[in-house]
């Protein structure tokens, strides 16, 4: 897909970008041909019907897997070949579909070992513990924007399910990264956090790019100024949300004929 | 005569053969240690011991009871599987919550135990268990002398080896216990009866480990201390194959025992520690053995 | 409407942690039963001490008129009980047509393995590859397939349409009217409110691990200030 | 990996801290005032193969890595000391630093292999490596096969402190006791530590947020196989020997069980365990009963009923937790 | 006249529950309960008393065990000591703090060698005489060409070397030789090997489970039968027992004592095997005569302080069912007749535990090093 010279002028720049990515598990091919843009300052999503090959795309962007062929590039630098570890040193981070956060760490606890690492705090055997309390700001702020203020102290295995994931939304920021990659943030939470992460990642996307799969149409619809569409693991439409949701394919092959 | 690497082919070829009745015993053991350990999560330590108890009871048997080889091949697995069973019922279940290292120290314990308490009774120089008279003496292959009873053990490996593959790969049976072990909980649920599957499971793990012993009777010594001296190389043997597939437990057993026997013919000094080599460049290349699948 | 199962006064603990405070419900043959709830409420725990898998739990759960607390965990299905996970328990070392044939079928009733892939086509086309090798929606899809055939006559579903595509929520939706249809019974927590409200005959709301409210689905307008209070509609 | 720690940073009361202080004051006078009621050789073995113990326990306890390997560098180390302070007559502190070097390296092999895989696998390979190390021990000269390195001279410590004297030997190995488990308690109070723990706890997160896990593992890997060679050199200039024993893989069962029984992912218990292990086998040496029953049934009861070890159910006990310790699971 | 402290107490130090139990263990221990019961169970006027520990085969269990009996428990000499590393281990503590060790258990020659002490005696057997006894007399009788399955470490090249010397110095060859690791289960390639050398005698130059494996498998091989011998270079009376002469029959070995040699063993293992159990081999009976020997040489120096009694334990001749006429060199070797065995077959044996024919009597003076040459810096 070539991008005219009059539209990179018009939107920000591109800061994660992949070309002809394909995946194959055996003889299957999850994720064929797929060639995305990822802007700066923009919520990107990433749509489709299930086995789609979303979580594939996003395995492969974050490395996690190794793609069969095609490249990718995160702010100009070819990242085809980094190791996952390294993809997240340069800001490219991502969180899970499937919760992940340090079930017996403290809530406070569970950012700071993100904060650890761009500080320069994490390979020091030498120091206490004590070190680590010039991150308990940041942390606290960090805490207070995604309103986990109150439970600080508690271990983040006590939480529920949607503050989890609103944890892990506060960890992943920690880094800082310029691009987020995000599966289905809003997956299992009740409706009251809903508003309150969509407010988050909007939040978020002033100075940075993210790049989320989520099936709540109505998220989508509000906070993402750019949506792709994936079908059995190639890209069926792009475009923003009225656009896509106005394709005919996209409706048969995945929102149904229902309204939303 | 034909030469390779300077070792005439008929010594090859008679080490490749004894390689292959190596690999029986790597096969049979590395089969019911991954069994064990894919259903239960359990290392079994004490699956050396229960190889010696497998030919232990068989030379009881054949010593207080007149009872000879041909009904122990039988007896001894049975007898042997069902310690397990009271072992996995009465101790073993309470591990399954924990982490799987308990269980490893649980058997390892229990090999300690089994093995210094024959030891106390029998000594540690061993007992003589004779070839039953129907597998006595050798054939002449040409290439080299071949015992009856090595021809038969390979055979019979391979069948039981075979058996329990079918058994758990393609029989509902099968599927249950991969199943229960994933998730115990939700197969129970779905209506079946998980504790006892998995006690089944341990017997079964015990009693081919215990068969194992029983047909290496009248090969090795039968001693207390002939498990330990094999336990951890079937370790490595599970390694290189991968915990994932128990056909993959099988071929690495019958690789690894070749692989063993050339080593044997080519640098002997090495024969011990080749399939720790083959583990360390196995690992390298595939973290996860050659037929496992990631974790 | 004879009470098919019938829940009276219902306890249950993780450890020591009280979870439900006295839950009392009542589910007719053949309805279609929805809980409603904020996350951890304990929706999730009545299924699972319904299905036998909390087990430290005191009350009454009954039925078809038997006492069902003192069945063993494996014994629940053969009474005729089917559950779908809200994590949907799908098995990796099984195939997905290993997975759909893995729950002993209890009684007659069930569908039959080409009526379920008729329903799931995506199942039938990965019906040889490894079970956790689906994608999230795929799983839940066959979570649901492999009860379908047990011929159970209660089916407990946790959340059948978290991670789902809409097209597939419609489908399940569907099929779970299908289902109603033959005069299965189905008790069900779901966060999607538009979903449940298309396919249940009865809402249960719960809060802080009771039953808070109940009405039949004819009430909705009515409650949907009581909803809004609780759930954030 | 059950889920224990000495907690530092959670809330305790004044009181509790002082209690704490003062069991710390005891215990360390106990050990200094040691020798003039026990057997020195006794204790000077048992102070070895406490920080044996609590070398392993920081990986296992601390990382969740169950390494079944760890006589290799207990032994290599004991092995590297013994040749060098004999045959090439180095002081003994160097033979000492020498050993712990060696034995780092040695981790840093093993460790490289075995951190590509977790839980019991990593322990199947530290075990298959351990015995390769062994075979090699076996076989090559200057460990002189099942002889062993005997008649190690003491020699003196810094040039003037003569070790021949079991007085100036016993405080010798407590005073190197004490630094070892005062180094191990700050790395994993460190935030080096912190990271360790959030790789136990959830792997694949710890990698998104950026950390290399391999590294850490190794880093924790190499650190425990170095203290864990520090006590293997101190004991080969204590018995004047290192023989094939201290690097086979009963060996590395027996440190599993000292820190099992003394109580997993406690700083002190495997003092505890070292201690009752020690003990035991000394006394049954001379009873009708055969050691190896003893082991295996005190291994089985342990799994079985006193999981936390005896620290840890101290810790865990109505009065430990009065006194403010913590055992979390 | 009395012991110095009141007590004669000597310790018995051995493998009681791991691979060298059979090979001396617990019946080591009746054998020297046996010898102080022979003697009168007094010296000097005072009860001797026996206290035994099982070390392990762990050498830091037994150095600690040593020092303490030395040190605080009065022990004035301890005794079998299985195990070189133990043995060595134990030698060394005991010359530092000048009291008296007799080895019965450990093979090595470096106990007489370079690690030799002034109060450190080896008595029953050692790796020279082993290699002398199968080596050399075997070739004079017509075993002229060998082929060695050697365990690969130390101990194995040892007995592989002086074995291959006397078989040299006696005219026959060497024509090949396979090294094997430690505990190999299976033998069968190595054994193959050894058949296509076409030698006349395999030589095993291993010790315990390696050796009954080796020998089982040469069985069902058909390799005796074949025509080659088996020489075990260490095997003894207990292991055979343990094999089972269907397996073993044909095999050479050297030992120090045959209980089935004469009327005087025969009443001695009579004695012993109502205590034990088993017939005795030459650990057990070596224990025996060196408790013996020591309590003579407490009587003779009427005393036990260390120096006094190691002087006459140097100079007084050995007599008694183990040591008949054997003397004990500057470097506290005792020298005494080896015995070249060859097992029966089983239809020639005629009571349970009578395994063995005497093939040949090996003086003491050819079966061990010579003082001299001993490498001992005692020796002057
Ligand atoms: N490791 C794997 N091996 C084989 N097949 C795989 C593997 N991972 C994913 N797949 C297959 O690739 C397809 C895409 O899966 P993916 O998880 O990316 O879907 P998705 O779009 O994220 O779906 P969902 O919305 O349901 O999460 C699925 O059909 C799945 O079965
Ligand atoms: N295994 C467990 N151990 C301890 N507490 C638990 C466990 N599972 C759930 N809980 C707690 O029990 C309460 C009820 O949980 P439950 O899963 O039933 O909620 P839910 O209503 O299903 O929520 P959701 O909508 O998030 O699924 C929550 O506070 C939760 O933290
Ligand atoms: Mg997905
Ligand atoms: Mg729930």
């Amino acid at each position: 897909m070539a991008v005219s010279a009059i539209e990179t002028q018009a939107k920000p720049r591109v800061v994660l970008s992949a070309r002809g990515l394909r995946r194959d598990f055996g003889g299957f091919t999850a994720v064929k041909n797929v060639d995305l843009d990822v802007h700066d300052a923009s919520v990107h999503a990433l749509i489709g019907p299930n086995g789609a090959g979303k979580t594939t795309v996003f395995n492969l962007l974050t490395k996690f897997l190794q793609p069969t062929s095609g490249s990718i590039t995160l702010m100009g630098t070819d990242i085809t070949g980094t190791p996952p570890d390294r993809v997240a040193r340069m800001g490219l981070v991502r969180s899970f579909q499937i919760s992940a956060v340090f079930p017996h760490l403290s809530v406070l606890d569970n950012v700071r070992v993100a904060l650890q690492r761009p500080n320069n705090l994490s390979t020091q055997f030498w120091r206490p513990l004590s070190a680590l309390d010039r991150l308990n700001e940041r942390a606290e702020q960090l805490l207070a924007s995604v309103g986990l203020s109150k439970e600080r102290d508690h271990v983040a295995a006590d939480l529920s399910y949607g503050r989890k994931r609103v944890l892990e939304i506060a960890t992943t920021l920690a880094l800082d990264p310029k691009v987020l990659l995000l599966d289905e943030p809003m997956a299992g939470m009740g409706l009251e956090d809903v508003g309150v992460v969509s407010a988050i990642i909007r939040d978020v996307a002033r100075d940075r790019a993210v790049l989320m799969v989520e099936h709540n149409l109505s998220v989508v619809a509000n906070i993402c100024q750019h949506v792709t569409v994936l079908q059995r693991g190639e890209i069926l439409a792009e475009g923003d949300y009225a656009t896509v949701s106005q394709d005919e394919r996209v409706r048969v092959a995945y929102m149904g004929t229902e309204e939303h | 005569m034909t030469m390779i690497f300077g070792i005439p082919l008929q010594a090859l070829l008679g080490q490749l053969l004894i390689g292959l009745i190596n690999g029986s015993f790597y096969a049979l053991l590395s089969l019911g240690l991954a069994i064990i350990f894919g259903l239960l999560r359990v290392i079994n330590f004490a699956h050396g011991a229960q190889y010696m108890l497998g030919a232990f009871v068989a030379y009881l048997l054949l010593t207080y009871a007149g009872i000879g080889y041909w009904p122990s091949l039988i007896l001894a697995p049975v007898i042997v599987g069902l310690a397990g069973a009271v072992i996995e019922r009465l101790f073993l279940r309470r591990l399954y919550d924990l982490d799987p290292l308990y269980g490893l120290l649980f058997t390892f314990g229990m090999a300690l135990a089994v093995e210094g308490t024959f030891r106390f009774l029998y000594g540690s120089s061993g007992q003589p268990y004779a070839t039953p008279a129907a597998l006595a003496g050798g054939a002449n292959l040409g290439f080299m002398f071949l015992p009856i009873y090595r021809g038969w053990v390979v055979v019979v490996s391979l069948v039981v080896c075979l058996g329990t593959w079918l058994l758990i790969e393609k029989t509902k049976l099968g599927a249950y216990l991969r199943a229960a072990t994933e998730n115990a909980v939700l197969v129970q649920v779905f209506g079946v009866n998980v504790p006892v599957l998995l006690t089944l499971t341990y017997a079964l793990g015990a009693g081919l480990a215990a068969f194992a012993g029983v047909l290496a009777a009248p090969i090795y010594q039968v001693s207390p201390l002939m498990g330990s001296n094999m336990i951890i190389v079937v370790f490595a043997v599970v390694v290189v194959g991968g915990m994932g597939s128990i056909m993959g437990a099988i071929i690495t057993g019958y690789v690894l025992g070749i692989a063993e026997g050339l080593t044997k013919v080519f640098y002997p000094e090495a024969s011990n520690i080749v399939i720790f080599v083959i583990m360390a460049i196995v690992l390298l290349l595939r973290p996860a053995g050659l037929f496992g699948r990631d974790a | 409407m004879a009470a098919l199962l019938e829940i009276q006064d219902l306890n249950a603990w993780y450890g020591e942690s009280h979870v439900l405070h006295g839950v009392d419900m009542r589910v007719g043959e053949g309805e279609t039963i929805t809980i409603l709830g904020r996350n951890g409420v304990g929706k999730t725990t009545t299924l699972r001490t319904i299905t036998g898998i909390v087990r430290a739990r005191k009350g009454r759960i009954s039925f078809a008129g038997s006492d069902m607390m003192q069945v063993p965990l494996h014994k629940t299905a053969h009474r005729g009980i089917g559950f779908v996970p809200e994590e949907r328990g799908i098995f990796s070392t099984l195939t997905v047509s290993e997975n759909l044939l893995l729950p002993p079928v209890v009684a007659k009733g069930g569908m039959t393995l080409d009526e379920i892939y008729e329903l799931f086509p995506n199942l039938y086309e990965r019906r040889g590859s490894p079970g956790t090798k689906l994608s999230g929606g795929e799983q839940q899809m066959l979570a649901i397939a492999r009860i379908l055939r047990t011929g159970v006559r209660l089916l407990i579903l946790d959340e059948p349409t978290e991670g789902l595509a809409p097209v597939i929520v419609q489908r399940i939706g569907e099929v779970l009217q299908t289902l109603k249809g033959r005069g299965m019974t189905i008790l069900l927590v779901e966060q999607n409110f538009r979903f449940a409200s298309r396919i249940a005959d009865r809402f249960y709301l719960m809060d802080h691990g009771q039953m808070v409210s109940e009405f039949p689905v004819g009430e909705l307008p009515q409650r949907m200030d009581t909803l809004h209070k609780v759930l954030g509609v | 990996m059950t889920d224990i720690t000495d907690t530092i940073r959670t809330e305790r009361s004044r009181t509790a801290l002082s209690v704490q202080a003062g069991f710390l004051l005891v215990g360390l006078l106990l050990l200094l005032l040691a020798p003039f009621f026990f057997y020195p050789i006794f204790l000077m073995k048992l102070l070895c193969f406490a920080l044996f113990a609590c070398a392993f326990n920081l990986l296992l306890g601390y990382t969740g890595l169950l390494s079944f390997g760890h006589a290799t560098f207990f032994g290599g180390a004991a092995y590297f000391t013994a040749y060098t302070v004999k045959a090439w007559g180095l002081p003994p502190e160097l033979g000492i630093l020498i050993g712990v070097a060696g034995a780092a390296f040695l981790g840093l092999v093993m460790g490289f292999f075995a951190i590509r895989r977790q839980g019991i696998y990593f322990a199947m390979i530290t075990l298959a490596l351990s015995q390769m190390f062994f075979f090699f021990c076996l076989q090559a000269k200057f460990t002189e096969g099942e002889d062993g390195i005997q008649s190690v001279p003491r020699g003196h410590l810094f040039g003037f402190i003569d070790l021949n004297s079991s007085t100036n030997m016993y405080y010798f190995v407590l005073a190197v006791f004490l630094i070892g488990v005062l180094i191990i308690w700050r790395f994993i109070n460190s935030p080096f530590g912190m990271i360790l723990k959030s790789i136990r706890e959830n792997e694949q997160r710890a990698i998104s947020l950026g950390y290399s896990v391999a590294r850490y593992k190794l880093g924790a890997f190499v650190m425990s196989a170095a203290l864990a060679g520090l006590a293997g050199g101190v004991k080969s200039i204590v018995f004047q020997f290192a023989t094939l024993t201290d690097v086979a893989w009963q060996m590395s069962g027996e440190v599993i069980l000292m820190t099992l029984l003394g109580g997993i992912g406690t700083l002190i218990g495997p003092l505890f365990g070292a201690g009752l292990v020690v003990a035991l086998e000394n006394y049954l040496a001379t009873s009708e009963f055969p050691v190896t029953i003893i082991t295996g049934i005190v291994f089985m009861v342990c799994v079985l009923i006193f999981r936390r070890g005896i620290i840890g159910e101290f810790y865990a006990s109505r009065l430990g937790r009065k006194l403010g310790f913590v055992y979390r699971r | 006249q009395s012991a110095a402290d009141g007590k004669v107490k000597i310790g018995i130090l051995n493998d009681q529950s791991g691979v060298y139990a059979d090979f001396g263990g617990k019946s080591s221990v009746e054998a020297a309960k046996m010898a102080v019961e022979d003697f009168g169970g007094k010296v000097l006027g005072v009860p001797v008393e026996i206290v035994d520990a099982d070390h392990q085969n762990k050498p830091d269990i037994a150095s600690n065990i040593a020092r303490q009996w030395y040190d605080t428990e009065q022990v004035d000499a301890i005794m079998e000591l299985t195990t070189s590393s133990v043995a060595l281990a134990v030698q060394a503590i005991a010359k530092e703090k000048k009291k008296i060790d007799i080895v019965t258990g450990a093979a090595t020659t470096d106990l007489t060698g370079k690690a030799c002490s002034p109060y450190g005696f080896h008595w029953a057997y050692d790796t020279h005489a082993l290699a002398v006894g199968t080596g050399g007399a075997l070739v004079k009788q017509g075993g002229d060409s060998w082929f060695f399955l050697t365990a690969d470490y130390a101990f194995g090249y040892s007995l592989e070397q002086q074995t291959t010397d006397y078989v040299k110095a006696s005219g026959g060859t060497v024509v090949g030789a396979v090294r094997h690791p430690l505990s190999s289960q299976d033998f069968s390639s190595f054994l193959l090997q050894a058949q296509s050398s076409g030698a006349k005698v395999i030589g095993l130059a291993n010790a315990g489970l390696d050796t009954s494996n080796a020998i089982k498998q040469a069985a069902e091989f058909g390799i005796t039968q074949g025509g080659q011998h088996l020489a075990a270079l260490l095997f003894t009376l207990a292991e055979v027992h343990g094999l089972g002469l269907e397996a073993a029959q044909g095999l050479t070995l050297t030992e120090g004592f045959y209980w089935n040699r004469d009327d005087e063993s025969r009443a001695f293992a009579k004695k012993f095997f109502a205590r034990t159990n088993k017939m005795p081999n030459m650990i057990h009976t070596g224990t025996y005569s060196a408790v013996t020997q020591y309590l003579k040489a407490v009587q003779k120096a009427g005393t036990d302080e260390t120096e006094a009694v190691a002087k006459v334990l140097h100079e007084m001749p050995v007599d008694d069912v183990f040591g008949r006429g054997g003397t004990v060199g500057a470097n506290g070797r005792m020298i005494h007749d080896m015995y070249l065995l060859q097992v029966k077959k089983p239809a020639d044996s005629k009571e349970p535990w009578d395994y063995f024919n005497v093939l040949a009597t090996i003086p003491g003076k050819e079966a061990y090093i010579d003082p001299a040459k001993s490498g001992c810096d005692l020796v002057k």
